[in-house]
């Protein structure tokens, strides 16, 4: 069973995931987006934190993905330009890619495999899925990166009203 | 006694005067440029009198005085500025400042309505300090600094008519000529210190002679230390004393004025390397082979430079070839062992050379300028004093019994009959080829008729007073300064060989010659030397009295090829120019344009091309696309993650 | 969390705090807005001072260190911050950019690095790094109307963004490997053998890579040319700065723990490479670039090899060489781009080397600053750059790397090509045709408190050496 | 600091430094170039006063420079930067004052002689030539390689703007040129400076810096070489030797006059001296390892200078190229080993300084007359300008090394040695003398003799008493020296001979197999501390 | 029970898809939109990780990096809007004002 959703959903992420770089169209791709997202929250549970799948939903797919939606709306770039020389991806570029890339998921993956193979995991403790032990950590050990978390996000709220406001508006100020 | 309190004094007074009229200046009134410019000499003739009286109240054999004036240098190099008064140096005294003062005097004269009157003396009074510098030195350097300070001067008067292209060209080349030579006596004076770390004279020739090594095994070149040593003080000789290979800057250095040409180009400075090697004659008599090479280049030098001037129509020119041929027969006797015959030769020849010079500087005076003798003759008439002194100085170089340059050159023919019958017979042929063109020089000159423009004829008279008494005193010196040295027939024993003596000790008596010729063989030379000399001047009389360049032009139509040889003296200057000067001038400029230009800073250039370069494709790397960035950075992770794991 | 954890949280607290009250202030009370700049100057002078009386040791449960070592950088990352702030004031106001909210974001981003410096667990360490990068990004596009500034900043976050997913895998699989995002523990680990070596050395290998794409070192540099040419002129004097002391500092302490052997010998090796193509490449590039702040990114590239070199040799002797080297940097770069600020007006033009000619007698003050900061770049004494050099030099021929300081003398012949280029601009080529620049007085104070230190520091540099060394040899 | 303060109010070595320094601020304020060129005249008098004050009351007796040191309060020199045992440790002996004296007596000659010739911007002229004086004598009085260094590169500024800025054509190109040649040599010097330490740290388990100290570092001869090659490099280019001597001819033709001039009179000095200080005695075996390299280059350069110089049509660049010549003579004396050879070369650096400098005076003078150095433009010079003839002639003179003037005695010292020790190379070198007429000479006859080819020259005027006055001292110190060496050899002597005896002695040892420090005795025939302040050495 | 290797391939395979895609794309927010996937895949790395060791904290570090995007994705967004304004375009071809 547990296998089965692995397969599926594991297989779901994959073809979204490939279709969020391959798609032309930037919605598509964001959508596509939501969907590995959700599929990798389904995982995230089988894995034992549906806290964090939870959280995967909502804030992620729900919240950061709209944000994308919405401002690839708000400027209507619906398709990548296609015409011209100077927006084609150069051989170099690709086939570098390829290649890097290549020898990166072949070198990573091979020793992640030689290293976990078929190394079977401990059956789930309920301790890895309670929320309170997290919450403890959250706010005890880890306190001071969640602080600065903190002033993380005002520091984002601050940097993009100021980067998307307008510079007219500004000038008169 | 003051004499060793006083010697410094003779050299530094001409320094003085010169320095004085440096001071006073161009503009400074006639009378206080003369004061000092004879003063000067005179006062240091004065005191080389005393000094000499002093030298000679001493009883034979007479003890140099040495005065040490200051040290030079100290610490491992200990060489005092220092004089020595010997025989020797007594007998150069002498000349020097007699000679020296009496050209000085004529000078006032010659060159009273010349520009640069007073930096005329200067540069003489500045010679004079220099050359009683060389004389009086106790040690070689002190010996190299008056050397190289009358090079200077040499320089100095040569170009004195600056405002022209050629005297200082000449100047230039006496100066480089003479440079070529110290670079051997320098050469000499290291290998000297080297080996016994002093220059004084007497303590190195005390060294040399106790030095078992000296004169044996092989030190540099092949060469014993001893002929190593007089090789390198003879090739500084031969340019300062004008012998071949380096006698060519003596010609050209007669575009200085007169005077000079016979103060210092044939008086003085240019006997100043038979000095040297006078002066140093126990290293040369432990360096027999290089004795040989003294006098063979000697001979050579005597007959090259004597047919040469055969051929000249400069009197200037002719006078100089027939000093740098006197010059060779005063190595030539050095070469033999006759040093004291070089020396003897020395004197009278300054007399009779000076005499020479100043009579054709009087003829010069009253040719406005006009140096070529094809547009004199008959000056007999216009310039008699001239004439008459001239005429003795011409039977005193031609070697007429009686005369000083008889004696001498007698005296040398001696010495190198005993000693090598080639050199004898070169040296004699010399003699007669000497009386042939100085013959010929008296008789284009004073005889026949003149030749000139009319205007020249008009402007002809007799020199001052400051000119002629030098030449009459010349003149008088020309008869009696042979005197002193009569040969063995006539006196009992040369008395000038005698009176050297201390100065120059055979190292080893047995093999001194001359002296030991009978009574015969030496009358017999006599009559050789005699005869040739009266040919020589007869032949002369014969084609030149009457008939001036007549006979010239008929023999240069018969053999063109002859005449143009010596008049262009044997091409030796072009040979130079071709074969050493060029190339050297061109491997200086391929040093430059090649080396310079483009190995070194071509190599640097391509460096800095190279760097350029690079960066140049280099910065192509940033594309100004992100997307370019962000592979480099995987790429590069990529890579340094394989070479991590390999 | 206790009072004692928050007091020795004040530097940071400090900061975080004037960079709010300058936000509020500007924002409820208009009157105020000239204070902005003179509050952070203040309130940067005040974190330093409470950096200088924290006390070592550990706070937040081992979490947060005070010692010598993080104090020294903290010092230099708040002189720094100090100095741009002080060189933008007349340049935001010349520009039109808002004032306060760039003071604030540079007064956070300054939060984020001391505390990226003092932070001893990864995932705080990464919070931190995106705090600062955060800022920076928004930083680099202050300047809104020049079409360049935004260029700028969107090829640093999207480079940037890039490098995090890198960073972030590689702590994720130091966590997964030794159960701990802290660094200790991850010595322990690799002392004891725990975890996959290969895996291990992917994750080392990639924070090494994120933090070297803070610092610009070659093969991860490309952003900076392009970013620092177009982000506002004061602001590179942070951007080319402050994050490259708190990354140089992480990193010399990842390198302290891979000295141990457990993942090979090849660290050090490593971080050669990257000194020897960063110093070669950054002064190659710089020798060719004519836009005086490509040349200065260049040369940062070039500098931050330097650096490495006593990256290479990460003994316990190596924090003061970098701690020294990274003040000189940031002294003369603060006084580079000060002036550049003052004497290149045109926004989104290239600020063109040659632009400058004769300038060194218009602006006699400005232009000598210019000229020191220029000399000591090219680490020519008695200027602080020497010092730096030297320092770098020693450590690496004391611990053997002979090799490398070779190629860095080289490399920084070419480089004192260049920046003679500047100099002989200044003062040796003909005056141009330009108008004449109203200097304001807070970029003139910068610029020359950039370059006094620079002089007084490189002439009489003992006194703070002796602490510096005293400082990092101590506490901790 | 208050110390090294009280250190600068007295009358030490550090005053002597940092005066010309200090008193490069008040230029700052100063706006008119008459009232400068008066204040910076004023300066450098006050300069040579304060040297002579203090060899006045430190020089020592018996006409011998002694060796005097600047001491803190606690009879040590001060502390500079004490972590690696850096101090500020000015000494002063038989080897650097006459250096020292030269450069500071070469500062009034300049001004005078740059009074026309620089046009514009006085005050950053005089700064740079007061830094460019507090920087060689800094170099001078160095006894800590940190500080030599420190003040090696601290020369290389001012020079390169008084290039830069003041210079011909191609100034720039000179300047950048000069720049990265001396920095090639000293960034290496650099290297080597700190591998020296690290290696005297190790060996003796602490910093230092000190010239003292690191003589008595023992090293294998690999390393030795090593450090050598850094250190002499360094110098060589700065001497210059052939073939890194390109910047030389550049630098000068570009260079105003005084620039030239402190250019040819000091800063190459600084290379020999530097050889002769720091990389021989450090480093025995591996300069006497090097000899023969290093003989053929000064061989070459002596030779290869002169060709060089004679077929220039430019008459800077003939007395720049001169000097590469005349400095491989000096070579050739340091190489050579021998006291004799050791005495001239020292001699013969202050003989160039005198007559190079003032050939480049002279130089200068006409330039600034006819805007023009070739020789085409010239010839008949000496009608319209008969003192300036005179000078020209005189330091010609003294260049080609004419006994009585000083160039002979120098030349002639070296070759005395030089012969001694290397026999050979002492012969060829003296076939440079030759050349030296050669070159020189036809610069004379094209500039002063002949006929009067360009119409402008038949009007120049002749030297002003100014030019005079600059041109005076120097042609009295070339007759002096010559006519009179001994009083200008005796004050080095001892300090000359303390080095060689001491590098023979090493010379004697087998190189170490690995670092290790000589006992003390070793470096004993080195002048050494300690030293009160003011007092003379007590060895 | 799924071997946590096929959690970790999968999560490499993701990030390397996303890698891909950030390195080819033109379109700025698509590259974003990559990135976003790169992130992703790392939260599945150490979410499998924390289970395979039992321990919270990788979860913890998930729900950081989820507000690290963000914020990420606040201010990269805003970046967009400001440069489409001047440029009317985020082909990151474009961007190329700055150069060489």
């Amino acid at each position: 069973m547990e296998l089965a959703i692995f397969l599926i959903f594991a297989l779901l992420a994959l073809v979204s995931a490939v279709t969020v770089v391959a798609h032309r169209n930037p919605i598509y791709s964001t959508l596509s987006l939501v969907v590995t997202l959700a599929a990798t929250a389904v995982l995230f549970v089988l894995l034992g934190a549906p806290f964090i799948a939870t959280l995967q939903v909502l804030v992620y797919a729900g919240a950061i993905v709209v944000l994308f939606l919405f401002v690839i709306m708000l400027l209507n770039v619906g398709r990548e330009e296609t015409e011209g020389s100077v927006t084609r991806t150069g051989p170099g570029q690709r086939w570098g890619t390829v290649v890097g890339a290549g020898i990166f998921a072949g070198t990573l993956l091979a020793i992640l495999w030689r290293t976990y193979g078929r190394e079977s995991l401990d059956p789930l403790t309920e301790e890895l899925v309670a929320i309170k032990p997290l919450a403890a950590l959250l706010f005890d050990r880890y306190l001071l990166a969640f602080e600065v978390i903190g002033l993380l996000l005002l520091v984002a709220v601050v940097a993009a009203g100021i980067v998307a406001r307008r510079p007219a508006a500004e000038k008169e100020g | 006694m003051e004499a060793q309190n006083l010697l410094w004094l003779i050299p530094a007074l001409p320094f003085a005067g010169a320095a004085l009229n440096g001071i006073l200046g161009p503009k400074a009134p006639r009378w206080s440029t003369n004061a000092v410019a004879l003063g000067a000499p005179l006062a240091s003739l004065l005191v080389a009198v005393i000094c000499l009286f002093d030298f000679f109240a001493q009883a034979a054999p007479r003890p140099a005085i040495e005065q040490i004036v200051y040290a030079w240098t100290t610490g491992p190099l200990s060489i005092d500025v220092a004089f020595l008064l010997d025989q020797l140096s007594a007998v150069m005294l002498f000349v020097v400042t007699f000679v020296g003062f009496l050209i000085h005097l004529y000078s006032a004269g010659y060159m009273a309505h010349e520009e640069g009157y007073q930096r005329y003396f200067v540069y003489l009074n500045l010679f004079m300090g220099s050359m009683l510098l060389l004389v009086l030195g106790n040690n070689f350097l002190v010996m190299f600094m008056g050397w190289e300070g009358v090079g200077l001067c040499s320089y100095l008067l040569i170009g004195y008519y600056y405002q022209e292209t050629t005297p200082p060209a000449a100047g230039k080349k006496a100066f480089i000529v003479n440079r070529i030579g110290d670079f051997g006596f320098l050469a000499g004076i290291l290998a000297i210190f080297d080996r016994f770390g002093t220059l004084e004279f007497r303590e190195v020739f005390a060294r040399i002679t106790a030095d078992g090594g000296a004169a044996s095994g092989t030190y540099a070149l092949g060469l014993t230390f001893a002929s190593f040593v007089a090789l390198c003080l003879f090739i500084g000789a031969m340019g300062k004393s004008a012998q071949i290979p380096l006698y060519v800057w003596l010609p050209d250095a007669m575009a200085g004025p007169t005077p000079v040409s016979a103060l210092i180009h044939a008086a003085t400075m240019v006997t100043a390397g038979v000095y040297m090697v006078a002066r140093a004659n126990v290293i040369y008599q432990l360096a027999p082979d290089i004795s040989l090479f003294v006098a063979v280049i000697g001979a050579l030098t005597a007959i090259f430079a004597a047919t040469i001037g055969l051929a000249q129509n400069d009197i200037k020119k002719v006078l100089a070839y027939s000093t740098v041929s006197q010059l060779g027969y005063m190595f030539l006797a050095a070469g033999v062992g006759a040093y004291s015959m070089a020396i003897f030769h020395l004197g009278t020849h300054a007399f009779f050379k000076a005499l020479l010079f100043l009579g054709s500087g009087s003829v010069i005076h009253a040719m406005s300028g006009e140096q070529d003798m094809r547009q004199m003759g008959g000056l007999r008439k216009h310039l008699p004093i001239t004439f008459w002194t001239f005429f003795v100085g011409w039977l005193a170089i031609a070697g007429v019994p009686g005369l000083a340059g008889f004696f001498s050159k007698d005296a040398i023919l001696a010495a190198t009959f005993s000693a090598n019958k080639v050199l004898w017979v070169i040296g004699l042929i010399t003699a007669g080829i000497t009386a042939f063109y100085m013959s010929r020089l008296v008789y284009l000159t004073f005889f026949g008729k003149f030749r000139g423009s009319h205007e020249q004829e008009h402007h002809l008279h007799e020199s001052p007073w400051t000119m002629t008494v030098p030449l009459v005193i010349l003149a008088v010196g020309s008869v009696v300064a042979g005197w002193i040295g009569l040969p063995p027939v006539l006196a009992e024993v040369n008395q000038f060989d005698h009176f050297l003596a201390p100065v120059i000790q055979p190292l080893d008596a047995g093999e001194h010659g001359a002296h030991h010729l009978s009574h015969t063989t030496e009358w017999i030379l006599i009559a050789a030397s005699v005869g040739v000399a009266l040919a020589g001047i007869f032949l002369a009389r014969r084609l030149y009295k009457d008939r001036g360049l007549a006979a010239e032009q008929a023999f240069s139509e018969r053999a063109p090829g002859v005449q143009r040889l010596l008049e262009g003296k044997y091409f030796v200057d072009e040979l130079y120019d071709r074969f050493i000067v060029r190339p050297t001038a061109w491997l200086a400029k391929m040093c430059f344009k090649v080396v310079d230009s483009l190995v070194i800073e071509g190599s640097i250039g391509v460096g800095t091309f190279l760097t350029e370069l690079t960066g140049d494709l280099a910065r192509f790397s940033t594309t100004g696309n992100v997307r370019n960035y962000a592979l480099y950075f995987f790429l590069g992770v990529v890579a340094l993650f394989w070479w991590m794991i390999l | 969390m206790s009072a004692l954890d928050l007091s020795s949280l004040a530097p940071e607290l400090a900061l975080t705090l004037t960079g709010i009250l300058v936000l509020l202030l500007e924002a409820f009370i208009p009157a105020t807005r000239r204070l902005a700049t003179p509050l952070t100057v203040a309130g940067t002078l005040i974190a330093g001072w409470l950096a200088l009386g924290l006390a070592p040791g550990m706070s937040f449960g081992g979490q947060l260190e005070a010692s010598g070592k993080t104090l020294i950088f903290s010092l230099v990352v708040l002189v720094s911050t100090g100095l741009t702030a002080i060189a933008s004031e007349g340049f935001l106001r010349r520009e039109r950019i808002p004032v306060a909210e760039y003071q604030a974001m540079i007064l956070w981003a300054a939060v984020g690095m001391l505390l990226m410096v003092r932070a001893q667990e990864l995932l705080t360490i990464f919070v931190c790094l995106e705090l600062f990068s955060i800022c920076l990004y928004a930083l680099a596009a202050f300047h809104r109307q020049v079409s360049w500034s935004l260029e700028a900043a969107i090829k640093y976050f999207l480079m940037g963004a890039f490098v995090s997913s890198f960073v972030l895998l590689g702590i994720g699989i130091v966590y997964g490997e030794t159960a701990s995002t802290s660094l200790s523990d991850l010595a322990q680990s690799l002392e004891a053998g725990i975890g996959s070596r290969s895996l291990l050395t992917l994750a080392l290998l990639l924070l090494i890579a994120g933090f070297g794409f803070k610092m610009s070192l070659v093969p991860f540099h490309a952003w900076s040319p392009d970013t620092y040419q177009g982000a506002p002129s004061p602001f590179v004097a942070f951007l080319s700065v402050a994050p490259k002391v708190a990354s140089a500092f992480v990193m010399l302490r990842l390198l302290e723990i891979l000295g141990s052997n457990a993942l090979g010998d090849k660290w050090p090796q490593l971080i050669g490479i990257l000194a020897v193509l960063s110093m070669v490449l950054g002064n190659l590039l710089a020798l060719v670039q004519r836009d005086i702040k490509r040349m200065l990114a260049y040369s940062g590239i070039a500098h931050m090899g330097y650096v490495a070199i006593a990256l290479a040799r990460p003994t316990d002797t190596a924090w003061a060489p970098v701690a020294v080297y990274l003040l000189a940097y940031a002294l003369m770069n603060a006084g580079a781009f000060a002036a550049v600020a003052l004497l290149y007006r045109k926004a989104g033009e290239p600020s063109q080397i040659s632009e400058l000619a004769g300038y060194g007698y218009r602006y006699p003050v400005l232009g000598a600053c210019l000229a020191v900061s220029m000399l000591s770049l090219g680490g020519i004494p008695p200027t602080f750059g020497f010092i730096g050099k030297y320092m770098v030099f020693l450590h690496a021929i004391e611990n053997g790397a002979l090799s490398l300081a070779i190629v860095g003398v080289v490399a920084s012949l070419v480089g004192v090509f260049y920046y003679l280029r500047v100099v002989y601009t200044l003062y040796m080529k003909p005056e141009g045709e330009t108008e004449t620049l109203v200097l304001d007085g807070w970029g003139r104070v910068a610029a020359l408190l950039a370059a006094a230190a620079t002089l007084v520091l490189g002439v009489w540099p003992g006194g703070l050496l002796r602490w510096m060394f005293d400082a990092v040899a101590g506490a901790s | 600091m208050e110390s090294f303060l009280a250190l600068a109010a007295g009358n030490t070595l550090t005053r002597l430094v940092l005066f010309p320094a200090v008193a490069s601020l008040p230029l700052l304020f100063l706006r008119r170039d008459q009232v400068t060129k008066v204040y910076l005249l004023v300066v450098s008098l006050i300069e040579v006063a304060l040297t002579f004050l203090y060899l006045g009351s430190h020089g020592g007796a018996d006409g011998i420079f002694s060796l005097t040191r600047d001491l803190g309060p606690d009879g040590k020199p001060l502390e500079w930067i004490p972590r690696f045992g850096i101090r500020f440790d000015l000494v002063a002996d038989g080897i650097s004052w006459p250096l020292a004296v030269l450069a500071v007596l070469l500062v009034p000659v300049v001004l005078l002689g740059s009074w026309k010739g620089i046009e514009k911007k006085w005050p950053a002229y005089g700064a740079s030539l007061l830094w460019l004086t507090s920087g060689v004598l800094g170099a001078l009085f160095a006894y800590d390689l940190f500080l030599f260094y420190i003040f090696w590169e601290v020369m290389l500024v001012p020079m390169y703007l008084i290039i830069g800025v003041w210079g011909g054509e191609r100034r720039i190109y000179a300047a950048v040129k000069f720049f990265l040649f001396t920095m090639a040599g000293s960034l290496l010097m650099l290297i080597a400076i700190l591998w020296l330490v690290a290696t005297y740290a190790r060996v003796a388990g602490t910093w230092s810096f000190a010239y003292e100290d690191l003589l008595r570092l023992d090293l294998p001869l690999g390393a030795q070489m090593w450090l050598f090659a850094g250190f002499a490099l360094a110098f060589l280019i700065k001497v210059p030797m052939f073939p890194v001597h390109t910047w030389l001819p550049d630098a000068h033709v570009e260079a105003p006059t005084g620039g030239s001039v402190i250019l040819a009179g000091i800063l190459l000095k600084l290379g020999t001296y530097g050889y002769l200080r720091f990389a021989m005695p450090l480093f025995p075996q591996a300069s006497d390892a090097a000899q023969p390299l290093l003989l053929t280059l000064a061989l070459i350069g002596i030779l290869y200078g002169a060709l060089v110089a004679w077929v220039q049509t430019d008459m800077k660049k003939l007395v720049a190229y001169s000097s590469v010549a005349h400095l491989g003579f000096v070579m050739l004396g340091l190489l050579a080993a021998d006291l004799v050879a050791w005495q001239g070369a020292l001699l013969q650096m202050i003989n160039h300084g005198l007559s190079t400098g003032a050939l480049f005076l002279l130089v200068g003078m006409l330039y600034d007359r006819r805007h023009t150095k070739k020789f085409e433009e010239f010839g008949g010079l000496a009608k319209p300008m008969p003192v300036f003839a005179f000078f020209l002639v005189f330091s010609t003179l003294a260049s080609v090394g004419l006994p009585l003037l000083n160039g002979f005695v120098g030349e002639f010292m070296i070759l005395l040695g030089a012969y001694r020790t290397t026999g050979f190379w002492a012969v060829a070198a003296t076939f440079g003398v030759v050349l030296a007429a050669i070159y020189l000479f036809k610069m004379l006859q094209l500039t002063l003799w002949g006929p009067i080819t360009k119409e402008e020259n038949r009007k120049l005027p002749d030297l002003s008493l100014r030019e005079i006055l600059s041109l005076a001292p120097l042609a009295v110190l070339m007759l002096v020296i010559g006519v009179a060496p001994a009083a200008f050899l005796k004050p080095s002597e001892k300090a000359l001979a303390a080095t060689l005896t001491q590098y023979q002695e090493r010379l004697k040892q087998t190189p170490a197999t690995e670092a290790r420090l000589l006992p003390q005795e070793m470096t004993a025939a080195l002048p050494r501390g300690p030293v009160v302040v003011g007092e003379e050495v007590e060895r | 029970m799924v071997p946590i290797s096929w959690y970790l391939v999968l999560a490499g395979l993701l990030f390397v898809i996303g890698t891909i895609g950030a390195l080819t794309r033109r379109n700025g927010i698509t590259i974003f939109l990559s990135i976003e996937l790169m992130l992703n895949s790392v939260n599945l790395v150490i979410i499998a990780y924390s289970r395979l060791l039992g321990d919270q904290l990788g979860q913890l570090v998930v729900l950081f990096v989820m507000a690290v995007a963000a914020a990420e994705a606040a201010v990269g967004l805003a970046l967009f809007i400001a440069i489409f304004r001047h440029r009317q375009t985020i082909d990151v071809n474009r961007l190329n004002l700055m150069r060489w």
